[in-house]
């Protein structure tokens, strides 16, 4: 049978991780969550509001059974990132961080030279860095030189819903990788989710394809099905693609033949 | 005396400690994190650490994220 | 929550229609079946072997939980197709049918006017005609219009594993169908089971793909979860897609700025 | 007397009921269909179905399928 | 070298057809047929409007070089299509017809049992039959068996610029059929129209994707060009498709090495 | 009409920029080089054979028509690139180079940090820089602020004609660049260099797709086609895509309506 | 009386050859196709074809088409 | 006395100018680039640098590539 996913020696019984942004509502996202079977989910560090009181995100989250993974979304430099990670690791009381260093606004591409700068220091620190990177096999194996726990290659623009556009690079990256890939942003539909199992994935982290679904209880539901279904059909191997047809019934044997 | 509290002016009638300070903001200290001057504060030096006139402070906390 | 499957009166707890050919042994068919929460497979009609004894399919079927379709494979007229479904009809004790006229060896593709004769034919004799043929939505319609109680459109050549081929036909198909919408041969892998339930069918029916993958249980096994993902999905409402990314993360509020 | 079964010539002592014609193939008549020229044979009517010298016959049952 | 195009033993120098509808005038229409290089274009038939005098589309044809092909579309029956189709000839006086049974308003797809229909009668009475039908194989050798000098198979919807949706039946059509096999709607740019040729077809058929561009003129000389790039491509042999690399430049001799 | 292409000041006629490995032979690299139109063409920086006089490949290139752009192909570190490229420079009296610098030996995909590190030494040195990277808009746009005089990033593998992986990328890195982007490596047959075209790059560079052609000449002549199509469908406006049929001949005046 | 012309009614004093009925609608027959009755009118025989009291006719041409 | 020539020993009689080891190799120096002690040599000073015992030298030229 399948091991379960183990990233820096933790191990997760789900090999789908999701957000908690973007949600209708607390409730909704806490539904949503138990209806994915994550048990790691990852979590935005920004400045409390002083002028109001906010009820908190963590009451919406059995942090006994799931684990939190900060990140440092909207960080633009190495140095920020830093920063923000080490906010997140004060606050969060681990030192796991998905290390996000932006390199542009409009696609939301990782800037892959201040990422590795992070990496590095971050490493050296002690995180658990699981950095989101290109589909790139190059930068992919840096960053695990560098000390990344995992890889986390980019599937399509954070948001988009666009499906993996690039299954070679992400087949390529699983076969090179030393260290687990989960496929990051860009999965739209539960489909996408069960490609990038199908490429070898160790495992899917997304957001938006949740929690601004229809109804996001069952589109989680339908992912965590998904990610099992990719997984389940990458071990078991696929047929081969074939451009014309083979019976699946015998050709013989057939009434008034 | 001001400090700039998340990037804003905030005053305060004299120098307080981290803890002093997130009481006077009634913020929970258990779900949020402290920079003093760039520097993360731990948690075991709320109660020491002072935050005086000048200084810069940042107070966050998890919202939601993907 | 969802509505199960019905055709022509009869409830299915599963969406997932499975075939009986091309495994490794009637064991492996049967631990597959089960994987596969199936309640309905096909089976072909053939000549008994005279010369030696076999043991027999339905040994390998629990025929109190499956409901068995006949098809008439291999048959290139309307007439022998005929002759099949009646001969299956009289073996199986009931009066269904998955009707195949094939025209053409190589692509296995259904010579859709002998198809439309047959299903007439049939219809008039009291069977319930699934006929399989091509994703063109004028063609499903006529079928349906001729009596057909569920349309069953390719995605592929039998066989092939290609995959949805025109996913634009099949929604469309669907959107236009009174009758159920099963989705028959091309599917390759789970993935391709659940683009197919996204699009909207009602059902999708496979052979090859699991039977023919390296560990036909295993795969089995994620065709049910990929089948119930996909109908989770289309329930639920994907995200649209766009051509650049929207953050996750709030924009406001990070450290620094 | 020769008839033609599944298409290929068989032999016969005399004619045969089909149940007779099945129980001398040790065929289980409970998952067969049998076609005599060219109709189907309802299971009632085995017994008094009679397959003459020259008849037609086909006897199907289920096999694997897609 | 290549052969020209040639139906029913009439000779062709361009594998383009195109259309003569949905032009923002006819003088711009006329343009684009001369950038199109195509000698061959396709008219409906339509009643005259007694009410007002309008200027006649012949007035922008030059029918000493271009080769009209009246068509039947939005007829629904076999019927009303041969009626057109005899129209058409009285008109145009010429035996030819590119014969359209629309089974579908929001697809346009073909009827193909009217198709079939109206193609026997009318070859019958001596017309050179090219009919618009699907990516279906075996509908095309029925086609072709009934005496179509062509077959059109479509690649995507009229007029939806979707390009061809399902390659692998148009290259199996090409393979299979004895008569020569016209791509006829769904191409939306240039490369959609390359594609086609490179799947082996015979010429391609286009209306909207020249007619509706921003710049039709500019684009009905991209389409000339990408034809016969399509063509030249499928004739030189393309290199297969690899899932790694192979270096272009020698691997030895590298300095310092 | 269109302007030509313009790299650091100097005029291209041709979009085009093809190479000079891996042809059957010289002659027929020549022909295929005329076919092309192409005004530019790599060549590999190789130490001389001593033990052996081989013809040079330079009596088979008109270099008073065709600009030679040295490549460092095969270098994995930024030091050798530069090293090649001070090399390129005094062999070919010209101080452009297409700078590779390879990460990676099953993907030749670049070593981006060692790339930009590269460029910036070579930009300071005077020359002009072309380097050949990822489809990441983020590299490209600090590849140009790092000097480069174009971007290259690359549409799939090297030689491995898989067509243009992920356009929705290449067609941002378009957009956003300040500098010409030509797409380099993973073009197959004509149509994949009509695709990179339409997506709005300003050139188009390969070598296998041609070199490696059943007729190398012919697929030379396709792809120039190929390349000026799709610059002209780009150029034109393409009509939008749809999901259905929108007629191109008149509803109206239909014949016994 | 009166005609069926292109699916609407249509006034005529008089009986009229199809050549008549073109001319007086002021249509160039070369560039047109007549169906009398259902059937193509061959256009040599215009001048002796007679449109009647009740009869149906179509008069098409080419338009823009794909 | 040996250099190292495009990464093989290479024996000379004595030490030569790039232009007479050039000669010597029978290499057209219009085509070629020479590499001396890892610093390129311009082709003006091909008759002044010369070539020492243990010296390092490349010569390259283009070959056919993408």
């Amino acid at each position: 049978m399948d091991q379960p996913l183990v990233i820096a020696g933790r191990v997760f019984s789900s090999r789908l991780i999701v957000g908690t942004g973007k949600y209708p509502s607390h409730a909704i996202m806490k539904a949503a969550h138990e209806a994915s079977g994550a048990d790691m989910v990852t979590v935005a560090v920004r400045r409390v509001d002083i002028s109001r009181k906010t009820e908190s995100l963590l009451d919406y989250i059995d942090t006994s059974k799931i684990f939190l993974l900060p990140n440092t979304a909207a960080c633009y430099t190495a140095d920020d990132a830093i920063r923000t990670a080490r906010l997140g690791r004060e606050a969060g009381m681990s030192n796991w961080v998905k290390l996000e260093v932006i390199g542009d606004e409009q696609t939301l591409f990782p800037d892959n030279e201040g990422l590795l700068e992070a990496t590095r220091v971050l490493v050296k620190e002690g995180f658990v860095v699981l950095p989101y990177t290109n589909d790139d096999p190059v930068m992919c194996r840096k960053l695990a030189e560098a000390g990344a726990a995992a890889v986390m290659p980019l599937g399509a623009p954070v948001g988009s819903g666009l499906g993996i556009q690039n299954p070679n690079n992400i087949r390529i990256i699983r076969e090179q990788s030393k260290v687990p890939v989960i496929v990051d942003a860009g999965v739209g539909t539960a489909s996408d989710a069960a490609v990038a199992m199908e490429l070898g994935a160790d495992g899917v982290l997304m957001n938006t394809a949740i929690a601004g679904a229809g109804d996001p209880v069952s589109m989680a539901r339908a992912m965590r099905l998904a990610v099992e279904a990719g997984r389940l059909a990458f071990l078991a191997g696929r047929i081969p693609r074939k451009s014309y047809a083979s019976a699946s019934s015998p050709l013989h044997g057939v009434v008034g033949s | 005396m001001t400090i700039k509290l998340n990037g804003d002016p905030h005053e305060m009638p004299q120098p307080l400690s981290v803890s002093a300070l997130l009481a006077a903001l009634d913020i929970d200290p258990r779900r949020v994190a402290v920079e003093h001057n760039l520097a993360v504060v731990k948690k075991a030096a709320y109660d020491s650490a002072l935050v005086q006139d000048g200084d810069e402070v940042e107070i966050v906390n998890f919202v939601g994220g993907g």
